[in-house]
């Protein structure tokens, strides 16, 4: 047994669990033990990666395990892990360990909330322990299915049309996606599936990278929230409940960046610099049309899901700056972004949980009854507009520096433009702080309000001190990233 | 003359034999014994089913008229399995219906059928072929037509009658041109002759084909197919949509490698446009279905659209795909029609509002069904995404790009049907969803069965490997 | 040096203290650790500067130092952000400024801010703040600055903010924010070219002796000008907006909605100024690399001073006042910058900043501190509801007076002896500017004069009161004003000391453009002239506002075209709004958020129902007739087998 | 004239059994998609199979004389051709029992 | 020339009356016709030395399917009663369908059959013959297809049983 398909397993465990339990008391003890594993293990991943990189190994990936599994495809299970995926995973882990206790009060039918929650959370890591092409694909769709009866069952407002939309848009893109990967595989010469090899044989023809990496980006880039492929977002996100909100943008949405960046980028080095253009382009809109889609909105949800596609625009944005700074940073960002619109979901779910609305327009002054949860609600907008010692900071900082150390006018001109989205989330992220936390409160319902209570004290202040530590102390982090995305921009500049 | 060598048609022969015994026991057993006519056939057929499933060494009978291969073991063994299950969900409904006088008839149809399936997998001769495709469909015509004081069965029998009749008159058409341009009906002659491209031969193919496309039920060949399954006892139906299409995709790949491989510049853009048109219509029309036996016959059209990926790409890879495929279906489809039935059965409802709030009251069986139409949707961890994944890729291995592109932008309308259902058996609220629904021991059997391979099949790569082994046996 | 760090660490802890324990302490325990911790970082303060200017000189050329540096993020192998602590003559400069006025703010806030709610986090984000100040001044390279940039723009935020249950309060914060914000994002773009072309963000290298940083930017040029200018000025962007220099001053006057301590600590002493600040950083590559975007700094700041003195002249706010005043004073100090030059005689500009930074910023607290105490005593910010409060109000009333002297430019107060420089160093640059400058000074004496008589003269206050009969009875102080209490008279009289002998530091000799020293030597032509100025302008006060009289009103009503442009801050307020809402919400949000909703989702929507549509079009195929089927059936064989055999 | 005497002297072409054959085949389809009653459906249907049976006769007499194929596949033809007759009107009698008709029209109750 | 003339004689007959067949208002006429039709049929069969196929055609069809036609023809109509007319416009496109179909596969089967008009001398087919073909197991040889069309009337006889009974 492979130490990283830990990481599976447990999940699967815990859908045993649940399936055995009785009662809500024992789905939750299931459940926090569950996720409390996670937590503990990618620590101890992180530990143990960082000891073997200290220790000189400069291996691409470690942990690697490899056993076949379809020989007639080249279909391995295969597992490995380097600095991004370890980031991946410490990202999921801490999603899932706080969505857990988001959702302790999830009404109804808990047992099969938390079984598909689970299914979600196999999906999510396997997909970022995998270094096989098939396994891979398979992992993320196993990601997406769970979503529909999530939103479905447990959403909110238009919930089942959004459902839907979602899971046909993210269909939609995994369809692009298929196309690619397999052409990737056949047109590498059909001898592996291993990311790694094909990366090493590089031999895919120029001509085939030019069908397949716009499929296969694309196909990523629709989890990635890439315009005009995004709408699925604000409607999901607004229909979604609590933790399946938060485990989607904050892990789910990563997925698409990662997969974009691994896959994508990485085995069509040529594509990827003839076409970067042009997504270059429909990212570069994706980052300040979020973000001038926010503005406009009225709804907490929408508001945040735009934000989500203004953030993972830049993700995709830098990853296509193609140099070592950038792609550090956007994978940076993935994390910052995670962790941070984890905690305005789990921040708006609960919010919504008390006042039964998300219009901003019908609130006010939450922070004279619930200051917790508007403190909280205040750091994480802080962290949405970058500010320093939080995590969006070093995120968009790296971002920016890099992009705009490409030497071409084109991409330094594009990079201001990304640049001038942080003035236009300050202005959406100040008018809902001083609309809803601030002022005088609107409803006066709202003052008999009680504040958050233990267990979304527990999610919430767990989020928070990852953004901090993450904006903090960005260097041991930059560093295990940027030392991981080497192998991947050799390839691209070579 | 020796006859022995018909000794080695061992699968055609022991379900003959088990043919044979059911229909004396039946003439002639006492009205106690009757009652053990079911146990004791389904478990004669699954004894038959066990024996055969290991594949044996090629051999020719009858001066090739005749052709076994190994992969022809697994269709069959798939197809038995299939039949097993179908014969599982039938238990009951022989039992109740008309008192159960006429489960003898209908073991003796159901496998007579089977066997011409046998034949015309196993055939290597346009006329062996020919007699096992018409015995394939007339006694199936009579088994549509089963319940036949119901008048939509009546209906439904009388549509695919008119329908397979001409269907085969115009295959047999085609063989007659064939046989005129070629000389022979005998397949290992046929691909001799059959070199260069001469129009006759084309069109006679073109004939020949379109008679296997009909049992496929490729559109524009398709159109009898919702009205025959929504007419016809759920179990016929369900057999119709299984093992029927399933032998009909493996003869088809057998013949365009085997007889019509010269051909091949001509019959691929003929799959290619069929293939197109069949998974895009049908989906199309799923959508808007509200009896789910009609829904599940566009479904089934568009699987078949899905399986001539396999087909199309005329490779070992595909075949094994395509056998694999074959088998998922099996289970998914069989699942999907096991939970249809035995909710017809108890409450006669089909329709899909009818569905609606089905986990409240019946989580198990909703969990099957969903289970069932996420594998038939290609979602893993599932069993359908692999062998879709795997027909997706035979397919791409001959590099047809924009064919399973387009398949793929299909299958997210089919996930959007499939989600429909979905979403009236757990999201949408009703005031008065379908009871409790109790099902008997052989349906949970075959249920179980079921959702074992669903989820097993594809996790297990031993039985993917295991089929490619004989990788193309034509 | 190494104790520097605590300088940065111990507000920092306090913050981080304070804002976790929050409503577990007491408010005034909370009050009293934040007061101590400033205590103890202003001796520390003044401790470094001590050492700093006795033992740091090396051949009459003071050193930079650097106790303390460490690589916080890594960018390439040449870019990096690294926190550390630079020490050199302006900042250290800076340090003593700051952790006085802090102090003394911290000190007064115990008495003025007693009984408000939430003061314990008020003491906290005092305590970010002057984190973030200290660590500003104190970077050693532009991103760490740009970094403490950012969190000294968001502690202003919460501070404007503090009440945030007023919508004006909020309003304000957000404008603050969000207009630093607008150009902080030029300094961020500044700080991306230059790095791009210098490969280093350290100040050390960019100021350095060897200027072969700029070598390979210096043939590039965008749209006509050099790269390195752009950078530069995108620099000066971002510290205009702390600066408040036009046209961004707009949010400073809002800004006033904060409690008043935080009003003379932030937007008055020392965040505003860190834009000066900036620019004296950077003022060897402004000088060396790019003199034209030095003297573009010059000409906005020329016309911001102006700008803002002239609507300082006619608002009747009393803080309002003081923040145009604050603007125009800034504005001065840009000025200097501006038309500096680098070394010996020529850097006077430089120094006369600077010094008039120091100065500024204690009589400028003083002012605000001074207006503090008269708003507590009154609860109104009005003129209009003041006057002759000279009698209940000893103590401010002669501390606020030598304040106002101070910034009229008269001597022996500090605002003299800066202000003085700065004429002469525009004189020596243009003589039109100087003139300027003069006349602006005249116009600083005439409305400070203004507001000192409208407090403090005029109509005696109770009288006032009973006419308008209304402010008083809603409060529990009674109806007469009193003096303030010691914690608040204290720092009003330590500060005013200050202004009475700091004039006489002899500043040249610590701070300078080159290190070296600097001697200053009041040019007696140019000094005559502002005095004389100053006075007349005091004496035109004193006659319209020391008595009440009908003059003003006259005046207003002769040139009432421009009094109400003033009064209305030339309507720059509303040129924004129109932006911010007509075009960037109404015009550009709206449409996208339409856009997203009828074009984009429409379309993904439009699958669905084109699906859908088709589905219900062709249904007739499946009519149950078999014949049809059959027919469909026959057509399907012969088109198939047509096609096939003509293609 | 010529070609219409060369027609009759010569021997009968194979081409000659095929255009009976072909025409007698498409009467049958006409008569499949035009005829209102089941029977006469059937009729149409015994043409197109009795078509084919030609073809195979005359194709295994003409061109390959040397073995029976042609001849025994219509043997085998014809038997099969009985039992779809027998089957078929065993449905159409059940059809007239439920629904006292014959008529092709009738059976539309699944449709769409 | 006796063959030619025979062999147009049966052509138009079968020709007339496959067209007659299908176009008759009178059902039980419209049976007619497909007899003679299938006895035209029978007498190429015959034309082309087939006699044993002749023999079968004339027994099973005229002799089995017809009777069965008849009955059923007898069981659901009155005799004599008109077939309802259909829409003339499904008769106008089923048969300009037909005759391009029939123009488009005669085309085809014109331009590229082999053309052989010349009858090889075939030796007589003795019945022994005959009957070591069918019981054979060899090549050409069709003793398989027997028994297997054998279970294939077995499994017609029992569904055309139940689905035609009563019960």
């Amino acid at each position: 047994m492979n130490f990283l398909s830990i990481f599976v397993l447990i999940p699967v465990l815990m859908m045993v669990g649940l399936f055995a339990s009785n009662n809500r008391k024992q789905l939750l003890t299931v459940m926090t033990i569950g996720a409390s594993l996670l937590m503990i293990m990618s620590a101890t991943l992180t530990y143990m990666y960082l000891t073997e990189r200290a220790a000189g190994n400069v291996a691409e990936m470690l942990f690697m395990a490899d056993t076949v599994w379809y020989a007639p495809f080249n279909i391995h299970y295969s597992v490995g892990v380097d600095g991004i995926s370890v980031a991946m995973l410490i990202l999921s882990s801490i999603i899932v360990f706080t969505g857990v206790f988001a959702s302790w009060k999830i009404d109804p039918l808990p047992k099969e909330f938390f079984l598909w929650f689970s299914l979600l959370s196999i999906g999510v890591y396997g997909f970022f322990i995998t270094t096989d092409l098939f396994t891979m694909f398979m992992y993320y769709e196993i990601a997406l299915i769970p979503m529909y009866l999530l939103i479905g069952i447990w959403g909110t407002g238009r919930k089942e049309y959004s459902a839907m939309k979602l899971t046909l848009m993210l269909m939609g893109g995994s369809a692009l996606l298929l196309v690619g990967i397999l052409g990737i595989y056949f047109s590498s010469g059909a001898t592996t599936m291993n990311l790694l090899e094909i990366a090493k044989l590089h031999n895919i023809p120029v001509e085939m990278q030019r069908y397949f990496f716009p499929l296969t980006f694309m196909g990523f880039g629709v989890l990635g929230a890439l315009f005009p492929f995004h709408t699925w977002s604000p409607d999901g996100h607004a229909s979604a409940p609590t933790a399946v909100s938060m485990l989607h943008a904050g892990v789910l949405m990563k997925l698409g960046g990662y997969g974009a960046f691994r896959v994508a980028m990485y085995l069509m080095p040529e594509a990827a610099h003839e076409m970067a253009w042009i997504f270059l382009i429909l990212t570069g809109i994706s980052v300040v049309y979020g973000a001038f889609g926010a503005i406009h909105q009225t709804d907490l949800k929408y508001i945040n899901a735009y934000s989500s596609v203004s953030h993972c625009g830049l993700v995709l944005f830098a990853i296509l700056m193609m140099n070592e700074t950038a792609t550090t940073g956007a994978i940076m960002q993935m994390l910052s972004h995670g962790l941070m619109t984890a905690l305005f979901f789990a921040l708006i779910g609960m919010i919504y949980g008390r006042t039964h609305t998300r219009d901003i327009r019908l609130m006010g002054g939450l922070m004279k009854v619930l200051p917790f949860l508007g403190v909280s609600y205040v750091i994480a907008g802080m962290a949405s507009l970058g500010l320093p010692s939080l995590s969006g900071f070093v995120a968009e900082m790296t971002i920016f520096v890099g992009s705009f150390q490409h030497t071409d006018t084109f991409h330094r001109v594009l990079t201001i433009t990304a640049v001038s989205s942080i003035v236009i989330t300050a202005v959406y992220i100040l008018k809902v702080v001083g609309k809803i936390i601030f002022g005088p409160i609107q409803d006066k319902h709202h003052e008999e309000l009680t504040d958050a209570v233990w267990y979304e004290r527990v999610a919430v202040s767990v989020l928070i001190v990852a953004i901090f530590a993450m904006g903090s102390a960005p260097f041991w982090i930059s560093s295990m990233i940027g030392e991981s995305v080497i192998p991947v921009i050799g390839q691209l500049i070579k | 003359m020796d006859y022995s060598s018909f000794l080695q048609m061992r699968e055609e022969f022991s379900l003959l034999g088990v043919m044979i015994f059911l229909l004396i026991f039946d003439i002639f057993a006492t009205e106690n014994a009757r009652k053990y006519f079911q146990p004791l056939a389904l478990v004669l057929f699954a004894a038959h089913t066990l024996l055969n499933i290991i594949p044996r060494d090629a051999f020719e009978v009858a001066g090739g008229m005749f052709q076994y291969v190994p992969m022809q073991t697994y269709i069959k063994s798939v197809l038995n399995v299939g039949t097993f299950l179908v014969l599982l969900q039938a238990h009951k409904y022989l039992n109740d219906f008309d008192k159960g006088i006429k489960k003898g008839e209908f073991y003796f149809l159901i496998l007579s059928t089977l066997l011409g399936m046998y034949l015309m997998i196993s055939s290597g001769n346009f006329l062996l072929f020919f007699i096992g495709l018409e015995t394939a469909s007339i006694p199936m015509a009579a088994l549509v037509a089963f319940d036949k004081n119901n008048r939509r069965a009546a209906e439904a029998g009388a549509k695919y009658m008119f329908s397979a009749v001409f269907a085969s008159s115009i295959s047999l058409f085609g063989i007659s041109l064939i046989y005129g341009s070629c000389g022979t009906v005998y397949f290992s002659d046929l691909a001799l002759i059959m070199t260069n491209a001469n129009p006759l031969q084309i069109m006679a193919f073109v004939f020949f084909v379109v008679g296997l496309f009909f049992k496929i039920s490729l559109v524009p060949f398709h159109l009898w197919t919702p009205d025959v399954y929504e007419g016809a006892q759920t179990n016929v139906t369900s057999y119709l949509s299984v093992i029927s299409k399933g032998s009909a995709v493996f003869v088809l790949f057998t013949l365009l490698v085997k007889v019509f491989g010269n051909l091949v510049e001509q019959w691929q853009p003929i799959l290619w446009v069929v293939t197109v048109v069949s998974i895009t219509v049908a989906n199309v029309f799923a959508v808007r279905q509200k009896n789910l036996k009609r829904f599940l016959a566009f479904s089934s059209i568009s699987q078949a659209g899905y399986i001539l990926l396999a087909i199309i790409s005329g490779t070992a890879l595909g075949m094994t795909s395509l056998v694999y495929y074959v088998l998922v279906y099996v289970f998914s489809n069989l699942a999907a029609f096991g939970v249809l039935s035995v909710i017809e059965q108890q409450s006669g409802k089909v329709q899909l509002d009818d569905y609606n709030g089905l986990y409240q009251t019946n989580p198990r069986l909703s969990f099957v069904m969903m289970l069932a139409l996420f594998s038939l949707a290609g979602i893993p961890p599932f069993a359908g995404f692999f062998s879709k994944f795997f027909v997706f890729s035979a397919a791409i291995d001959q590099g047809f790009y924009v064919l399973v592109f387009i398949a793929l932008l299909n299958t997210i309308i089919s996930l959007y049907y499939y989600l429909l259902v979905i979403k009236a058996m757990f999201l949408t609220k009703s005031e008065n969803p379908i009871e409790l629904v109790a099902s008997d021991g052989a349906m949970k059997l075959s249920l179980v069965i079921c959702t074992l391979g669903i989820m097993v099949i594809g996790l297990f790569s031993a039985i993917y490997n295991q089929i490619a082994v004989f990788g193309f046996g034509i | 040096m190494q104790y520097t760090i605590l300088i940065l660490v111990l507000p920092l802890l306090s913050f981080i203290f304070l804002g976790l324990m929050d409503s577990k302490f007491k408010p005034k325990t909370a009050g009293l650790i934040g007061t101590i911790v400033l205590g103890i970082i202003t001796a520390l303060s003044y401790y470094t500067a001590f050492e700093y200017f006795t033992m740091y000189k090396v051949e009459g050329v003071y050193q930079k130092v650097i106790p303390f540096e460490m690589e916080w993020l890594r960018f390439t192998d040449l870019l990096s952000i690294k926190l550390g602590i630079l020490i050199d003559a302006i900042s250290v400069m800076m340090l003593v400024v700051i952790s006085t006025v802090s102090f003394m703010v911290n000190l007064y806030s115990l008495s003025y801010m007693d009984g408000e709610k939430g003061f314990q986090r008020y003491y906290a984000f005092l305590s970010l703040f002057t984190f973030s100040m200290l660590g500003l001044v104190v970077a050693t390279n532009i991103f760490q600055m740009y970094i403490f940039w950012e969190l000294v723009g968001v502690s202003s935020f919460l501070l404007i903010g503090f009440y945030y249950s007023k919508p004006s309060a909020v309003a304000a914060a957000k404008k603050a924010f969000i207009v630093t914000r607008f150009a902080d994002m030029f300094f961020l773009i500044g700080i991306l070219v230059l790095s791009f072309y210098t490969k280093t963000f350290d100040f050390g290298v960019l100021t350095g002796e060897n200027p072969i940083v700029f070598a390979a930017g210096a043939g590039a040029t965008f749209m006509g000008f050099s790269v390195l200018s752009w950078a530069m000025a995108l620099i000066f962007i971002g510290g205009a907006g702390k600066s408040a220099m036009f046209p961004l001053q707009i949010w400073l006057p809002d800004a006033m909605e904060g409690p008043t301590p935080v009003s003379a600590l932030i937007h008055a002493a020392t965040m505003v100024v860190a834009g000066v600040f900036l620019v004296a950083r950077l003022f060897p590559v402004y000088y060396f690399q790019t003199p034209e975007v030095l003297h573009g700094i010059a000409y906005v700041g020329a016309f911001t001073a102006l700008f803002a003195a002239v609507i300082a002249c006619v608002q009747t706010d009393i803080k309002r006042v003081l923040a145009f005043s604050t603007i125009s004073q800034i504005a001065f100090m840009m000025v200097a910058l501006g038309v500096s030059g680098y070394e010996g005689h020529e850097g006077t500009g430089y120094m006369a900043s600077m010094f008039h930074l120091f100065t500024h910023a204690m009589f400028k607290a003083l002012l605000f501190l001074g207006a503090g105490s008269v708003i507590h005593a009154v609860h109104s910010n009005e003129m209009k509801d003041m006057g002759g409060l000279r009698k209940y109000m000893p103590i401010t009333n002669w501390t606020f007076l030598i304040a106002c002297l101070a910034i009229a430019g008269i001597p022996p107060f500090s605002g003299f002896f800066s202000k003085d420089e700065i004429l002469a160093a525009s004189f020596e640059f243009s003589p039109l500017i100087g003139w300027l400058m003069t006349f602006i000074a005249a116009l600083t004496a005439f409305y400070m004069f203004r507001l000192y008589y409208n407090i403090f003269w005029g109509k005696d206050y109770a009288v006032k009161a009973a006419a308008h009969g209304h402010g008083h009875d809603d409060h529990g102080h009674g109806h007469t004003p009193h003096e303030s209490p010691f914690a608040m008279a204290f720092p009003l009289v330590f500060l005013a000391a200050v202004t009475c002998v700091a004039g006489f530091i002899p500043f040249g000799e610590f701070v300078s453009a080159t290190g070296a020293d600097y001697h200053i030597h009041i040019d007696m032509k140019v000094a005559i002239t502002s005095v004389v100025v100053a006075l007349i302008s005091i004496s035109v006060a004193t006659i319209m506002y020391r008595k009440p009289s009908t003059t003003p009103d006259k005046l207003a009503a002769s040139f009432s075209g421009l009094f109400k442009a003033a009064s209305n801050r030339f309507y720059i307020d509303e040129v924004y709004l129109f932006i911010t809402r007509k075009i960037v919400f109404n015009s550009i949000s709206r449409p996208i958020a339409w856009f997203d909703r009828h074009v984009i989702d429409a379309t993904m929507d439009g699958f669905a129902n084109t699906t859908q549509w088709v589905s219900i079009r062709i249904k007739s195929f499946q009519s149950g007739q078999i014949q049809q089927y059959a027919y469909v059936f026959l057509f399907g064989t012969l088109l198939i087998a047509a096609l096939i055999l003509i293609f | 004239m010529e070609f219409l005497t060369s027609f009759f002297s010569g021997p009968v072409p194979v081409e000659a059994y095929l255009a009976v054959s072909l025409i007698m085949f498409f009467a049958g389809v006409y008569g499949f998609l035009t005829r209102k009653s089941m029977l006469m459906i059937l009729v149409s249907i015994e043409l197109m199979l009795n078509a084919a049976d030609i073809n195979f006769v005359a194709f295994n007499r003409y061109l390959y004389p040397g073995q029976f194929e042609g001849f025994y596949f219509t043997l085998f033809t014809i038997a099969i051709a009985a039992c779809e007759t027998a089957v078929a009107i065993a449905i159409i009698i059940n059809i007239y029992r439920n629904l006292t008709s014959v008529e092709v029209g009738n059976l539309d109750q699944m449709k769409e | 020339m006796a063959q030619q003339i025979i062999f147009y004689v049966l052509a138009v007959i079968i020709t007339v009356f496959s067209i007659l067949a299908v176009t008759s208002k009178q059902i039980i006429r419209s049976a007619t016709y497909l007899l003679f039709v299938l006895l035209g049929t029978a007498g190429l069969y015959l034309l082309l030395g087939y006699n044993y196929l002749f023999a079968v055609q004339i027994a099973v069809y005229a002799g089995g399917i017809m009777v069965l036609f008849i009955f059923a023809i007898l069981l659901t109509n009155k005799p004599g009663e008109n077939v309802k007319t259909e829409l003339p416009i499904r008769r106008i496109v089923a048969g300009l369908t037909s005759l391009a179909g029939l123009a488009f596969c005669g085309h085809i089967i014109y331009w590229n059959v082999k053309k052989i008009s010349v009858l090889t001398e075939m030796a007589d087919i003795t019945p022994q013959q005959l009957g070591r073909m069918m019981m054979g197991t060899d090549k050409y040889q069709y003793l398989l297809p027997f028994e297997m069309i054998s279970i294939l009337l077995l499994a017609c006889i029992v569904g055309a049983i139940m689905v035609a009974r009563k019960r």
